[in-house]
């Protein structure tokens, strides 16, 4: 991969941890409400897997959705603004933290019905294979979200519809505060695949050139096939479920160990084992993001509420 | 002008749609090969071939979630649901994700998107094949809901409801697949959310739609006979809902009886007296009147079936009570 | 007597006829371990054990299923939906197969199961986690639909609602948790299906329940200052309907205001208006008018959620409206 | 298996058999209404099924049961009054063709929903669990029913909760017209059972002690280890869906093919090979079974109709 790309996905994963840890803060203080899941932990999943896509293959996503957004290139000016409800948000502030989407960016949602967009995901690749291309479709979802008949229904038909689908399960141990084990017959998701003779692969979640490689194949096997594929990225997040989860269900030791294994601070050290890249060019990527940050903040703050006209406005196209 | 029944009008709005629009396309269990479970696909499968006309396996969100992906893409689908039962299995697509989506996401999509699905009881496919559940989903801003009671009307909406790029709930019954009725031949369209004035008359207003159009076009003969005209208008959609015509109508006969075939609690009735007499509050000279399923199940048994639904008998009464 | 929360009286309702009967369990997502998404079960894991506080995968389905399946060999099932907008993606086993299959069967068959499940909006939660869905619900014979408004009556119609051999939705309200009200200790049971007078007046009757009621007694204090006396009629249960006291207090006051916090169109006020007038047409001196909600998907935005929903200030003008 | 046990199960295959044959009549004769699914073709599956449970051990099925109804003991007269919705049925002629049930019995149905009765089988297996018994549950459906999500959710909970289940796929080749190749990723149903770790098998569903034999082990085995299994039996109906079924679907070639391979045929020809089994004592059975539903279908005949009491009762217990 070239430097260029290397840094700037280092940029979006610093970008993502200090937009939500912004975020969090604003949320505290009462500027941002409903539920915000935090990706945090996670950045390497969604910025390895979408470095690896072309801007014409599609994007859907569960509710921990503000990575997903900016890797897709949504501004964290717009992040920002929706989950402080500002109509300058891509969703006008109707959608909050749960439903950032960009049809410009081929970003398709944001879905908070747990499984409920993995039918949809098989009908945005249907609607490719209709009109004769070969997009590929990435769907991530959680672990939890392999046991709901969504799961099974969408993945069935990928296959005998030969569908171009990514399906990528990220696999953060938990599923609110149900691990894995204690919800699913099988502890390794890959192995669901095999129910439906799927190809299928499994993936450190928190090596961001491991998802790259990994989603490379992945996609590349999907668009050449025409079949859809399940990789499963194995992975943590850091902060609770959502804001204000008791967290009754894991130790701190173990949050800890993983912590030790952050993402970025991974990449960082990958980096920096390549000669081109000095120390100096990332601690300026990360005064770029934090920078970036601020300003999202600023903007978002600045922005105004959507108006009264806003409140009956899209429920109907006619 | 040709004289079809509802089931050929239906099947002539999809072929004329899909021969129009390259972008319109079928999907569901059994429309293909087997042609239809109600034959109203019959012969699509070989004209427009497997892509077009999709049999799926039997997964309603399968189903529904597809063709809602494939409307954000563009596509024009009609998902065919073998019967509104079937919703139930597929109910978080038909109203919490299709009606919402264009709006939580700011208006960034469109979900040009309709579900056919058959519904009704009166076959003896006892109580979980035999609902009649419209109000159900009327209840839901986002959706569009409409229920066409002659072939005309099938017609003229269906093929409004493909071209709107808005989702469409297009219920049909079971047992008017048989119903006959002068039909334009090709393009008709008719707007989508008007209600209509079936038959005039001067004493009584009956508001109904789908199957209760049916039977209250058989009681008003009967009533006729007896001197009694009644006036009955159609809704023809359930939303948006057209109050137009059933005020006007209320206005001059002051008297009013709802006919729908499902479940009266919470049904099509409770909306369209509440609207009534907020919207015409003066003009009521005796109470109007429900008349609807009973409440129960529907039974397997064809006598306790029919007991169960409304009979043109139990319009009849209901009119003569409230000219009482 | 004691002073408790809305969510102490569920909490005490279910640990109550837990150690009553080992045949009551819960089953549901994050009722163990976690406690509870909105703490109602804290405590009752490290007490009852797993197999009576049992957390689930995330599947809706299996859920009610099993909950139907246990309740069919003889348990009495508690089966948490982490929110009413969730019986969308299981809804055949909440209206079409824990209502019907004992009538299906020849009555061969009891599913005395409770659903319990929280809904409402107010909390930012967009489009899909904010409905208020009930009027669907108690569209369905052979449930039983109860959503009361005050502690007490939350806990003597949970208890009930466990010990009862029929389908119970039992909806809760998740910005209510922390209303305080009396609660008898220990045994207390209420009959499913009687509304109750909650604050009586002379001048105008208000019918609703659930949040409508917080909001309805808010109103009432203000309109209470300017010497309007307004009749609080909670209906506690929407099916079956008891319309008993409603009737008798709008033939006292013969002006009335139905309010509810779900969508107006096909909503419950429309039931209950339209069985008003069937049954006290001559009472009328005013059109019955219903406060709820505006018929949008609810919006993320605070101050556009707040103005979909129905306000105090909603109730203060409806009343004043029927008083001229 | 001893002589008795043999000829009894002989004795349902020819009744079953003939009580669906007269259905059918009874149906062109328009004196049964509704959907009406024979099992013509797959009694071998349910008659092998059921003589391998005890009769603690629960059975529930879809819509296609009269079969099963028989073989767990509810009588010919009660299916034939049923199925012309008398209230002598077991079901008071409330239920009709798809809603046979017998409490007595520990059969549980007769289910209309495709695939919904599974999820409800896992309940049945939870309330024993619950209870401390070791009750096995088999649950009956078919090939198009494993496409559905309840069909996910079903099996992964018995996996994950060790449920005393038996899953049983009738693989008939076809839901309605579509062949089990166009509806489902795997062609083999028992792969499915692969993505949740779960123990399976496929038999000759044609071949009634094969399918004996293949259940008594499977039912062990899920009593024993307290886990679940899941059981392919290859058959086919050699009737349309249901009544009326224009069969575009398939070839009469086909058909033909599998009627010469006829469950009852095959039975027949096993058990004279026996030498304590007479040609003269099945024919006797076949005798008994016609003159049984001959008697069957006078009693139904005879019965009254449900009065109208029958409309309200039973829709609540209170
Ligand atoms: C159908 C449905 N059921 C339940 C919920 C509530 N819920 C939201 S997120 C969640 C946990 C999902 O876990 P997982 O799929 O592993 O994703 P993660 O949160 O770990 O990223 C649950 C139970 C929901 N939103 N939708
Ligand atoms: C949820 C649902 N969708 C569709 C139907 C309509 N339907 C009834 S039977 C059937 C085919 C089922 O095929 P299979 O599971 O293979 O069983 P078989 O009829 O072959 O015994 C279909 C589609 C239904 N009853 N329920
Ligand atoms: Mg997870
Ligand atoms: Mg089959």
């Amino acid at each position: 991969m070239d430097k260029q790309k290397l840094l700037q996905m280092y940029y979006e994963m610093v970008l993502i941890r200090r937009v939500e840890e912004r975020g969090a803060e604003l949320y505290q203080a009462g500027k941002i409400g409903g539920f915000m899941h935090l990706y945090i932990g996670q950045e390497a999943v969604s910025t390895g897997l979408i470095a690896a896509r072309e801007p014409r293959d599609r994007v859907i996503t569960a509710y921990r959705d503000h990575g997903v957004a900016i890797n897709c290139g949504i501004s964290a000016n717009e992040v920002m603004a929706e989950l402080l409800g500002k109509v300058t948000g891509m969703s006008k502030g109707k959608g909050g933290s749960m439903h950032m989407a960009s049809v410009e960016k081929n970003m398709w949602g944001g879905h908070a019905i747990v499984g409920g967009h993995l039918p949809i995901a098989s009908g945005l690749a249907l609607g490719d294979q209709y009109q004769g291309n070969d997009n590929v479709t990435i769907c991530m979802f959680g672990d939890g979200a392999t046991n709901i008949g969504y799961f099974h229904e969408a993945l069935n038909v990928s296959m005998a519809w030969n569908l171009r689908v990514l399906w990528v399960c990220e696999n953060n141990q938990y599923g609110m505060g149900t691990a894995v084990e204690r919800a699913s017959a099988v502890s390794e998701i890959r192995q669901k695949a095999e129910g439906y003779g799927m190809k299928n692969g499994r993936v450190d979640g928190m090596d961001v050139l491991a998802v790259y490689a990994a989603a490379r194949e992945a996609i590349d096997y999907v668009r050449r096939e025409s079949k859809p594929y399940l990789l499963e990225a194995v992975t943590y997040r850091f902060r609770g479920h959502s804001m204000g989860d008791p967290e009754r269900y894991r130790t701190q030791e173990e949050v800890k160990k993983w912590q030790d294994n952050d993402p970025i601070g991974i990449f960082r050290a990958a980096l920096l084992k390549k000669k081109n890249i000095t120390a100096a060019e990332l601690d300026e990527i990360e005064a770029r993001a934090e920078a970036d940050t601020q300003k999202a903040v600023e903007f978002a703050e600045a922005s105004p509420e959507p108006g009264m006209e806003e409140l009956f406005r899209d429920v109907y196209v006619e | 002008m040709a004289r079809i029944t509802m089931r050929e009008a239906i099947s002539q709005a999809l072929w004329e749609e899909m021969e129009r629009d390259p972008k319109v396309f079928i999907l569901g269990e059994e429309v293909g090969v087997w042609g239809g479970t109600y034959a109203v696909t019959k012969g699509f499968y070989d004209h427009f071939g497997p892509q077009r006309v999709k049999d799926t396996p039997i997964a309603e969100n399968a189903i529904l979630g597809a063709a809602i992906g494939a409307a954000l893409v563009g596509l024009r689908p009609v998902a065919e649901l073998m019967t509104i039962n079937f919703a139930f299995s597929a109910m978080d697509y038909v109203v919490n994700q299709a009606p919402k989506l264009r709006y939580m996401f700011g208006g960034q999509f469109k979900v040009p998107l309709v579900i056919r699905a058959v519904g009704g009881g009166g076959r003896q496919l006892g109580a979980t094949h035999s609902q009649t559940p419209d109000a159900v989903f009327a209840h839901f801003p986002g959706l569009k809901v409409v229920s066409p009671g002659t072939p005309e009307d099938a017609k003229g909406l269906l093929k409004t409801a493909i071209r709107s790029d808005d989702p469409v709930l297009f219920l049909e019954h079971a047992t008017m697949y048989q119903v006959r009725g002068e039909v334009p031949e090709g393009e008709y369209l008719l707007p989508i959310g008007q209600s209509k004035i079936q038959r005039p008359g001067r004493d009584v207003t009956v508001v109904t739609y789908a199957k209760g159009l049916e039977l209250s076009l058989k009681a008003a003969d009967e009533l006729a006979k007896e001197g009694i005209e009644v006036e009955i208008v159609d809704l023809r959609t359930l939303r948006p809902l057209d109050m137009g015509p059933v005020l006007e109508s209320f206005k001059k006969t002051n008297r009013a009886v709802i006919v729908e075939e499902g479940w009266r609690s919470y049904g099509v009735g409770a909306e369209v007296a509440a609207r009534m007499y907020e919207e015409a509050f003066d003009y009521a000279d005796a109470p109007i009147l429900r008349v609807a399923q009973k409440e129960v199940p529907l039974p397997y048994n064809r006598t306790l079936e029919q007991a169960a639904l409304p009979q043109v008998s139990d319009i009849t009464a209901a009119v003569k009570e409230v000219l009482k």
